[in-house]
Order: C-alpha cells, then structure tokens, then sequence
C-alpha cells in the first residue's frame, strides 16, 4: 500500500489535472518540494504552462511541510494589486486551490469581507494531518538536517554528519495543529480522500496554564517574546487576513508606531495586529512560522480566538453566512467588563 | 612573530586572552541559546561558543544597528547622539564568520567617504573602534555559498585578525595594523605556531571549500543576463511565492537601506535612523501616491538587481556574501541561488 | 556644539509649569475619552455640580465611545498614561444608536487582550454616563483613580524617549 | 555651524529662520519659503548652483528634499515652492514666519552648466516643476552671468492661469528683452489671459525651437515629458541636448540610505538632473 503522503498528493495532482482538463480553471496553487530538506512551498501552476507541459502537474507534493496558509496568495487575485484595479473590466481568474482546514476557514473568512470571490475558486479540499514545526525538529538534532524524508507517521532525518534518525511526526507538529479544532475542511468544491487528525481542544489546555500566570510573569513572557522581533513583518505578510493595503504600522501622515526596534513599538505592533484578527484568525500558525526570529505568537492568537468564542460565540468557520463578530454587535453582549462605580463603592 | 607564520592559543587560554581584551574593550562573542546563535558581550567565566556557526542575525548591527539616533534635539538645541560623539570603548568582535566579516567591506563601501565624498560618522567610528576577528569555517552550512560568489570559508576580507579551529587550539593570522597590535598585547597567552599549525589549517580550509556545494554563478554573465531580463515575465512568475516581507532584507549582512525619522514629545526629541527594506510598498512611494515600483515583482527584482548587477556596475563588487541567511529563513523557501541559477544560462 | 535649531511648538512651554511630585504623593495622569453625548456632558454637569473628583484627568472628547480605536488606548499607555478610561452613552441611548454597542464589542476584545500581555485590568477601564449622572460621572473618576493608584505609575508600554 | 563640521556629519542640518511664505496659485497648496541662514559661516558654505536640491527639516517632524528655487545670485535667502502633500509638507504649510527650521545641502548635482554656456537654452516646464528652471533662469538673467549664454526662451505650461508660479517675477521678465517668454494653459481659460492656450507639446512644436547650439532644459510632470520628448526629437535635438531631472522619494541625500536608486544610479548624488542619454541607460524606475 502506498503511503500516506505519496497517496495525498497523487490525488491532489489527479484533481489539479482533472480541473484544468475540465477547463475549469487558470490557476492552480498547491505545494513543491522546497530547496531545503523540511520545506515545501507555495507552487503555481498556470493552465498555459500545464498545455505546454502537462508533467508539471507532478511537481505537486503535499507532505507535513506545507506550512503556509495558502490562502494568502488570493488577495492579489482580487483588489490588492494596485495594478488589478486598472484590469477590473477583465474577469478574475479562475483559481483552484489546495486548502487544508485553516486554509479553508481564512477562504471563507475573506470571502465575508469581499477579498476574495467564492464563486472563481475551486476549492480543493485536503484532510490535514497536521504540520510540522521545523523548530521542534531541529531541537532533536545534534547537527545540521541536510535530508529528510516523511513515510507514514515518521520523519527519516539525515544530519550533516552523516548520522540519520527517525522522528515521531506526531511529536514534531505545530502546537496550533496539535490543538486545531477544524483538521477538516468544508464546504469545498472537491476534497482528498485522507485522513484528518482527530480535532483537538482548540488550546483549552494551554491557555488555562497560562492563565495561572499573574500580570507580571505574563507581562515578563510576552516581553522576552517580543524582544525578539525585528520587524521584518513576516508575520504579517504571511497572514491571509493581514489584507489592508497600508497597515497602520506604515502610516506616515498620522503616525501610530514608532519604525525602529523599540521594544514598546514591537509590542504595539503585535498587539494592535492580532487585535485586527480577532475574529477573523484561523489559528494556522502562519505568522509564527514565518518568524525568522520564532516569536510565540501563537499563545496570543490563539488566546484572542478563545475570547471572541467566549464572548460571541464565534469561530471563524466554512459558512458564508455567518457575520464576522467584531462587524456586528448584540444588545445581549457581556457588559461585565463595564465599570461600574456604583457596585465598585459597594 | 613573522608575517606568514601566526602564533597559536590553546583554547582553555581564550578566556584568560578575552578576559584581558575586556579590561579595555567590549568584548562580543558567539554563544547560543534556544538553538539561535548570537553575539552577546563576554564575561567573567564565559566561553565563546566556536562550533555555534553562523549567527542568526548578521553582525552588521554593530556598524549599523537596527535603530539609531542620529541626534538629539529640544526646544532649542540639537545634539549629535552619544555614540557618535563620545569615545566609546573599542570592541573585539570575536569569532565572526568570514562571509560575515567580508561584508563590513562592502558596507564600508556604502557609509565610507569614497560614496560620493560622504562621511557617515555614526558608522566610521564604530567602524574603526573594532577589532575583527574572523573564525574560519571548518563545517559550512548546508545553505552556505560563499566560495560561489567569490567568498571563501576562510576568507580573509574585512577581517583584523583571521582563526583557525585546531581542535584542541586557535591558529591566528594578524591581518591588519590592529589585528597585529591585537595579537602582540596578547603575547603571554600565545605562542609561535609550528609549520604545521598552519598546513593543518590549510587542510581544513581546503576540505571545508571543498564540501561546499557550487551554485553555477558568473558575476558578468548573471549581470548581463539580468539586465538584458528586466522586463522578462519570469520576474512575475520568481515573485509569485515572495510574500513581500522583509526578513532577507533584515538577515541580509550587506543589505544597508534605512529610514530617518522624528519622534518627539512634549518638544525634546530625537532623530533616528532605522532598518528599511526595499520590499516594502512604502519604501519608495511618493508623496503623490506615485510609486516607482508598485507590486512586489518591481521590488523583488530590485533586490535582485541590486546585489548583482547595480553595485557590480556602480562599484564592482557583488553585494551577497552567500552567507544563505535568506535562503534558510525564507519564510516561503524563496531560494537565492536558484534565482541566480535562472540567470546562469548563457 | 550646540545649535540653535529645534523649535517643535510656536510656543516656547513654561518650564515653571512642571512640578515635582514626592514618590509617596504620586498622582496617577489618566486619559479619558468621552463621548461628546453623554459622557462628555456628564463631566460638564459634575463640574458645574462642583462635584469633587479628582485633578488627574485628561479629558479628550470624541463623537462617540466608537471613535475610539484601541490603537488610541495603546498610544496614551506608550505617552505614558497611568490609566485609560473610555466611556460613552449607555447601551440603548447612543447618539448613533447603537455605536457604544459596536464599540462594546472591541473593548471587551482589547481590555482582555491587554490582560493578557500583562496589562493590569485597573490600567484600562470602560464605562457609560449620561449626560444627566454628573455624580456618577464624579465617581467614576474617582473609582479609576483609586483603581489605577492601586497598581501604582504605569512602567509596562511605556516608550523612553 | 562650520564647513569641515558639516562634512563630518552630513546627517547634521544648519539652523535657518522662515522669513517669509508665499501662496503661489489659487488652490493655496502651493507655497514658496524663504529661508534665511541663521549663522553667516553656514551661508557662505552653501554655495550652490541651479539644479541642486536640499533636505529642509522641521526637527519632530522630519525632512524632505525640494529643489532649490533661489538662485544662488539671490544671496538674501534660499526659496522653495513646496506643495503640500505629506506629513512635512503639510506642516511646512502651517508655519508661521519667525520659526526656526533645518537645512542640509546643498545636493545632488546641477544642470551642467559647463555645457550649457555659451548655448541657446530653452527651457521647457509644466505645472509646479518649473522651480529650479525659476532658479536657472534667474542666474542665467544675472548681469555677471547673461553674457555667458545665447539665446534665451522658455515655455512654461499650466493647467490654469491661477497655478502659474512666480506670477510677479514672471512679469519682471517679461519687460526684458533678452528672453523670450511663453507662457501656456491647458485649456480656454475663463479669466484673462495674455498666453496662448494648449498643451506644452503642442506649443512647442508650434514655437520650433531650433536644435542648433541649443541645449533644452524639461521639467514637468511624467505625462508631460512622456509627450514633450518626441517633439523635441522631431524638432532634431539630440539626446545629450535633452536635460532633465528626476524626482524620486529620499532620505538621507548623500548616496547611503538606498531608496532613490534608478537603476545603478542614486537621484540624490548622481542627480537629480540627467541628460535623455543617460536616462535611456537606466531602467524607467521613477
């Protein structure tokens, strides 16, 4: 029987075939193997290149590698390339995509705030397993990963110094996949028969030990954190929801932040950006592991999506339908967080 | 002590020798923590970390740091920043990569006198404050390229001093005046090197150039190539992964851009200068709203052109050092040598 | 060598104007934005009640509790506000009829969020007064104050310039 | 502050004190400012030619490049007509007069002056580019200076008579009879106006300059020089003859912050002037 990740992505390429054989669709955007031993990346295929050359439908992987949250790529389909605007007379593109959960949850997320069009996707589904942290791995390894390779549950490593050693793929995975709640996706065009994980608690666990923190070890964690940070924007730039043509970081005229590497301006940065996903975040981990720099933001973003659950009763989901929480209100909201100097003198 | 032959310390001597040097000097060296390599200031009972590799941020940042304030200014004076005006103590940056050290060249290149007449205080007298002293590499990293772009693991450009790892001992080279000086105060800890200390050296050298792996790079035919592309649509298809962040910008040992700008309260303030990225949208927009590059493919080919065709011109170096920072912590795997690959071909 | 460049207001400040306070006397500075509605009005009827409350505010008037963007908050805390208060018309009386009640939903967002980056809860508080509870107004003040003098000057976010 | 201090730290701007604002056109954006130095040794080593441009800061705002507008025969003060835009310039544009600002400069390299004397020059400009043309002018119009040029012309186009710069100085130059002065609005203009009516390329094909010992000076907006070039082609001038210059964002002015490149090119130490030649070298990055 052939394994699990050669399995997922000859169907993967099956249905990538069958979509632009159908003609039904210009683009394709899955994952290729990346240059470095534990990447693969974004890959793009255009129904031109794949006349020319149908073999490149073959260059389509889909392993424990494919970190990137996919629907990132979208936005310059729509609005978000000032040179779209001036084509807009043109129809979009037609664009098949490979998503896994998270991916699929940030489509839908971007299709409530009109970023996208629903309607022009092919939204291929493909039952997540889970995604590695590179980090976690390299931390096991006494010397530099040269190759890799994944069969079934295990990851085969080769270090640099010629030794090799075997790794529990389940003990490698991202803390946002161990914990994701929406492995599988829905509402999509078409989806991949593999095996999604089991969801997890959505970080239930976690935050509740974080939450025995007091203000100051929390204070002192989210410090050490963001010491780190460079602001080189990864983080942003990785994020699918992250669309804003000018980030409020990047005013000039009235300005918010501070450019340099303040410690205070970081943390406003990160503060003011993960505020401007509550409700919207998918929990993928594609900020965090775009950090060159390994900044923990997943306690953050995951801690946000746990409030607005709390509050609103809201994750961002595969419904259309739904309205994004911070874009509406109730009459019935929590008013607990109110002061009220009347009680506060009691 | 001759020219060609060096002197030799034994390593349980380093700190005794580093212990010396920071009675006068700051004294920087590699140490790890959490699997990232940095430069952090020596103390009583440290030891430099010599098998720790490349550091995860390039030392640029001690001549040209992440932000810096130019000068200070209030209601009615303006003041030049400390570390522009006060003799500072001078610093040994110990241990530093040669990729890394062959890039304060080509910096120097940028903020010394012969760009157009210029003097750049800030970073000429840290500059000249600053013993270097270069580790050769016995173990290159799997994305290190220097020997391809004209580099050499045991390169001795932008170096005061040059070491080699002898196992049990360092061989050391005086390269400069202050690298020489360096080494004639530290006489006590080091002796003359034998003939062999320095064939044994050679030998490391050569098998470490020889482990590295070739990226087919011509300096004058990827010149020409890339100009003779600039308007080739391969730009758009290379910028199809690149999410537009600026983390190569940031990693990058040669990468010089920056901002200037004010910040201010309550009428004192300062004027600073930071790290900038040609990635960003922002960075070359008008004031108008005209943007001479508007889409990530303009400014990812700028980045490209720069490195390799522009200084070549302009200068006649190649501003890349193959330290492969950008290739390892791509946040898509957006690989530099196989864009110089794609403009190999004659 | 100083120059003679760096005027950064029309108006030179009066230097006599600060004063220096003993650390044991610590007035917290809070920021407050109010509602011109309600909030804004209440204040004025708490001052023309003579009602007592205490000297350390900074009142900033907007259109409505709406306005204000959390980014606002973050940037009084970096200026080195002891506290940040927010407060507009209560829910059902907004001006924009149900502005406080979209604006309610981002502070119970950023007040928790900021908690848990380790912001004291005492630090940023919201609230609702009208424009007829001048006393309420008064003690609100009042109850930040104490709020705020309790978790001490604010030293977390704040920027050294 | 000294000359030698100044070329220790470029970075370091000299005090001047706003003497006077100008509103150049009716949409009030337009302002001009005249900058006196506040130290004597400053002034003297400020010597620059047409062409050049410097940084003006308002210290806890920031600074931005303008090209200079003065002539350096105008030895009083320094001008720049700056429209407002960014965060600089709309506070340049609240200022009250009396206040203390920063320069550095001077930047950037000139017309080429050399080549130009001894030439007919005719100078062509569209909308509120025209202020280092206003700052050639002026020098070449200098008494110590007008013997060292020919022929005089310049055409200079606006969208409406109330965007017309240097309305006044404009007029003094009228009254002379050593330069020849053409002015042009877009279209039929509903107040008076002595000028001819039409584009900028189109006037100057019907004013044919000739190319011979000509040298032709263009500033203006991209459009304006996008359609400018094939007439003066047309009229058979030739690619080195063609001088322009370029505007592109910057910052620190001396060739290190790496924003304004064009190609291998820095507008802010290479430039901002550039012959058509050199120009069709580079990429159209700007």
């Amino acid at each position: 029987m052939e394994d699990r990740v050669e399995q997922t992505s000859q169907a993967i390429r099956n249905e990538a075939r069958r979509l632009f054989e159908a003609d039904e669709i210009d683009v394709f955007i899955g994952f290729e193997s990346g240059s470095l031993p534990l990447s693969s990346r974004p890959a793009f295929l255009t129904a031109e290149e794949i006349a020319q050359d149908p073999s490149k439908i073959d260059t389509l992987v889909w392993d424990s590698f494919c970190t990137s949250n996919l629907a990132t790529y979208l936005l310059r389909y729509y609005a978000n390339e000032p040179n779209r605007r001036k084509k807009r007379e043109k129809p979009y593109p037609r664009v098949g995509i490979a998503v896994k959960g998270c991916d699929c949850r940030s489509v839908y997320t971007l299709a409530k705030e009109r970023q996208v069009q629903r309607d022009s996707l092919r939204l291929v589904g493909v039952p997540c397993a889970g995604m590695v942290d590179v980090r976690k791995i390299q931390e096991q390894c006494a010397d530099e990963i040269v190759a890799c390779e994944e069969v079934d549950d295990s990851i085969s490593i080769t270090l640099r110094n010629g030794e090799s050693t075997k790794i529990d793929r389940e003990k490698a995975l991202r803390r946002s996949c161990l914990e994701c709640r929406f492995p599988k996706p829905e509402n999509t065009d078409s989806i991949i028969d593999t095996p999604a994980r089991k969801p997890g608690d959505g970080g239930r666990a976690t935050l509740e030990a974080f939450e025995q923190k007091s203000s100051d070890e929390k204070w002192q964690y989210f410090s050490d954190e963001l010491t780190k940070c460079i602001r080189c924007n990864a983080c942003r730039q990785a994020c699918p929801t992250c669309w804003c043509k000018e980030c409020f970081a990047e005013h000039t005229d009235l300005k918010w932040i501070g450019v340099g590497s303040d410690l205070t301006d970081a943390m406003v940065f990160q503060i003011t950006r993960i505020y401007h996903q509550a409700g919207r975040c998918v929990e993928c981990d594609a900020c965090y592991s775009a950090c060159p720099m390994g900044v923990d933001l997943r306690t953050y973003t995951n801690r946000i999506a746990q409030d607005v659950h709390e509050l609103f009763d809201y994750l961002p989901d595969f419904n259309p339908e739904t309205s994004p929480p911070l874009a509406t209100f109730s009459e019935a909201d929590s008013n607990d967080f109110i002061t009220d100097p009347e009680q506060a003198h009691e | 002590m001759s020219d060609t032959v060096g002197c030799t310390i034994e390593k349980k001597l380093l700190p005794t020798l580093l212990l010396n040097e920071s009675k006068h000097s700051r004294v920087f060296i590699p140490k790890q923590s959490d699997g990232v390599t940095e430069y952090a200031v020596f103390g009583k009972g440290d030891t430099p970390d010599l098998e720790a590799g490349q550091s995860r941020l390039s030392p640029k940042s001690f001549f040209f740091p992440q932000t810096e304030t130019l000068y200070a200014f209030d209601y009615d004076t303006i003041e030049p920043s400390a570390s522009e005006e006060a003799a500072e103590a001078p610093v040994v940056l110990f241990a530093v990569r040669p990729c890394d050290s062959a890039s304060f060249e080509l910096l120097d290149q940028v903020f010394g006198p012969e760009n157009h007449g210029y003097h750049d205080p800030y970073y000429e007298k840290k500059r000249d404050n600053t013993i270097v002293v270069t580790l050769a590499c016995n173990k290159p990293g799997s994305t290190c390229f220097c020997t391809s772009v004209g580099g050499d693991p045991a390169g001795t450009r932008g170096a005061d001093v040059l070491a080699f790892d002898l196992e049990d001992r360092l061989y050391l080279e005086g390269l400069t005046t202050k690298g020489k000086e360096f080494l004639a105060r530290n006489g006590e800890v080091l002796k003359e090197a034998a003939e062999t200390d320095r064939e044994v050296a050679n030998t490391l050298a050569s098998s470490a150039r020889e482990s590295m792996p070739a990226v087919e790079y011509d300096r004058a035919t990827v010149k020409k190539n890339l100009d003779d592309q600039f308007d080739n649509p391969i730009w758009e298809k290379i910028t199809n992964t690149c999410i537009g962040c600026g983390a190569c910008t940031y990693l990058c040992p040669t990468c010089h851009c920056f901002d200037i700008c004010d910040e201010e309260r309550h009428y004192k303030g300062r004027r600073i200068r930071t790290w900038d990225s040609c990635q960003y949208a922002q960075f070359t927009k008008h004031a108008s709203g005209h943007n001479p590059r508007p889409t990530k493919t303009e400014r990812l080919r700028q980045r490209f052109m720069h490195k390799f065709s522009y200084t070549v011109e302009s200068v006649d170096e190649v501003y890349c050092v193959g330290c492969g920072r950008c290739v390892r912590y791509c946040p898509v795997n957006l690989d530099i040598r196989e864009v110089l690959r794609e403009f190999s071909s004659t | 060598m100083g120059n003679q460049v760096g005027d950064v207001a029309t108006t030179k400040p009066d230097s006599t104007a600060e004063t220096t306070i003993a650390a044991d006397d610590w007035q917290p500075s809070i920021v407050a934005f109010l509602c011109n509605w309600c909030s804004y009005a209440g204040a004025d009827l708490a001052g023309v009640s003579r009602l007592q409350y205490g000297p350390n505010v900074r009142i900033i008037r907007v259109p409505c509790s709406a306005r204000v963007d959390p980014q606002f908050i973050l940037k009084a805390l970096q200026n080195g506000a002891d506290g940040v208060l927010v407060s507009g018309c209560h829910p059902g009386d907004c001006h924009y009829i149900h502005g406080n009640l979209v604006a309610r939903r981002k502070f119970a967002v950023i007040k928790k969020f900021l908690e848990h980056i380790g912001i004291e809860s005492e630090r940023v508080q919201f609230s609702w007064v009208s424009a007829s509870e001048g006393s309420r107004f008064a003690a609100l003040m009042n109850s930040v104050i104490d709020g705020v003098k309790r978790v001490g000057p604010s030293r977390k976010l704040v920027k050294e310039l | 502050m000294s000359e030698q201090a100044v070329k220790a730290n470029p970075y370091v701007p000299m005090p001047v004190t706003l003497e006077s604002v100008a509103i150049e056109n009716d949409a009030k954006d337009l302002k001009t400012f005249a900058l006196a130095f506040e130290n004597d040794e400053d002034r003297e080593q400020f010597s620059y030619l047409p062409g050049q441009f410097a940084e003006v800061s308002i210290l806890g705002v920031g600074e931005s490049p303008f090209g200079i507008a003065s002539s350096p025969t105008e030895k009083e003060h320094l001008l720049f007509t700056v429209k407002r835009a960014g965060s600089v310039t709309q506070e340049l544009h609240r200022l009250d007069t009396g206040r203390r600002l920063g320069v550095r400069g001077p930047l950037g390299n000139s017309f080429p002056w050399d080549r130009i004397a001894g030439k007919n020059i005719i100078i062509v400009s569209g909308g509120f580019a025209f202020t280092t043309l206003r700052s050639s002018i002026t020098y070449m119009l200098d008494e110590t200076n007008r013997d060292r040029f020919g022929d005089i012309t310049v055409l200079y186009g606006v969208r409406s008579p109330g965007e017309l710069l240097y309305k006044e100085t404009i007029a003094q130059w009228k009254e002379r009879s050593d330069i020849g002065i053409n002015l042009t609005v877009d279209r039929e203009p509903d107040e008076p106006w002595d000028g001819t009516v039409g584009l900028v390329p189109n006037v100057l094909r019907d004013l044919g300059p000739s190319p011979k010992g000509a040298i032709v000076l263009v500033c203006g907006p991209p459009i304006m020089i996008r359609f400018t070039i094939p007439v003066l082609k047309e009229l058979g001038f030739g690619e080195d003859d063609i001088i322009l210059s370029l505007e592109n964002r910057m910052k620190c002015g001396i060739g290190k912050c790496g924003r304004c490149n064009v190609g291998p090119k820095y507008v802010c130490v290479d430039g901002p002037v550039f012959t058509l030649a050199e120009l069709q070298q580079l990429p159209a990055e700007y």
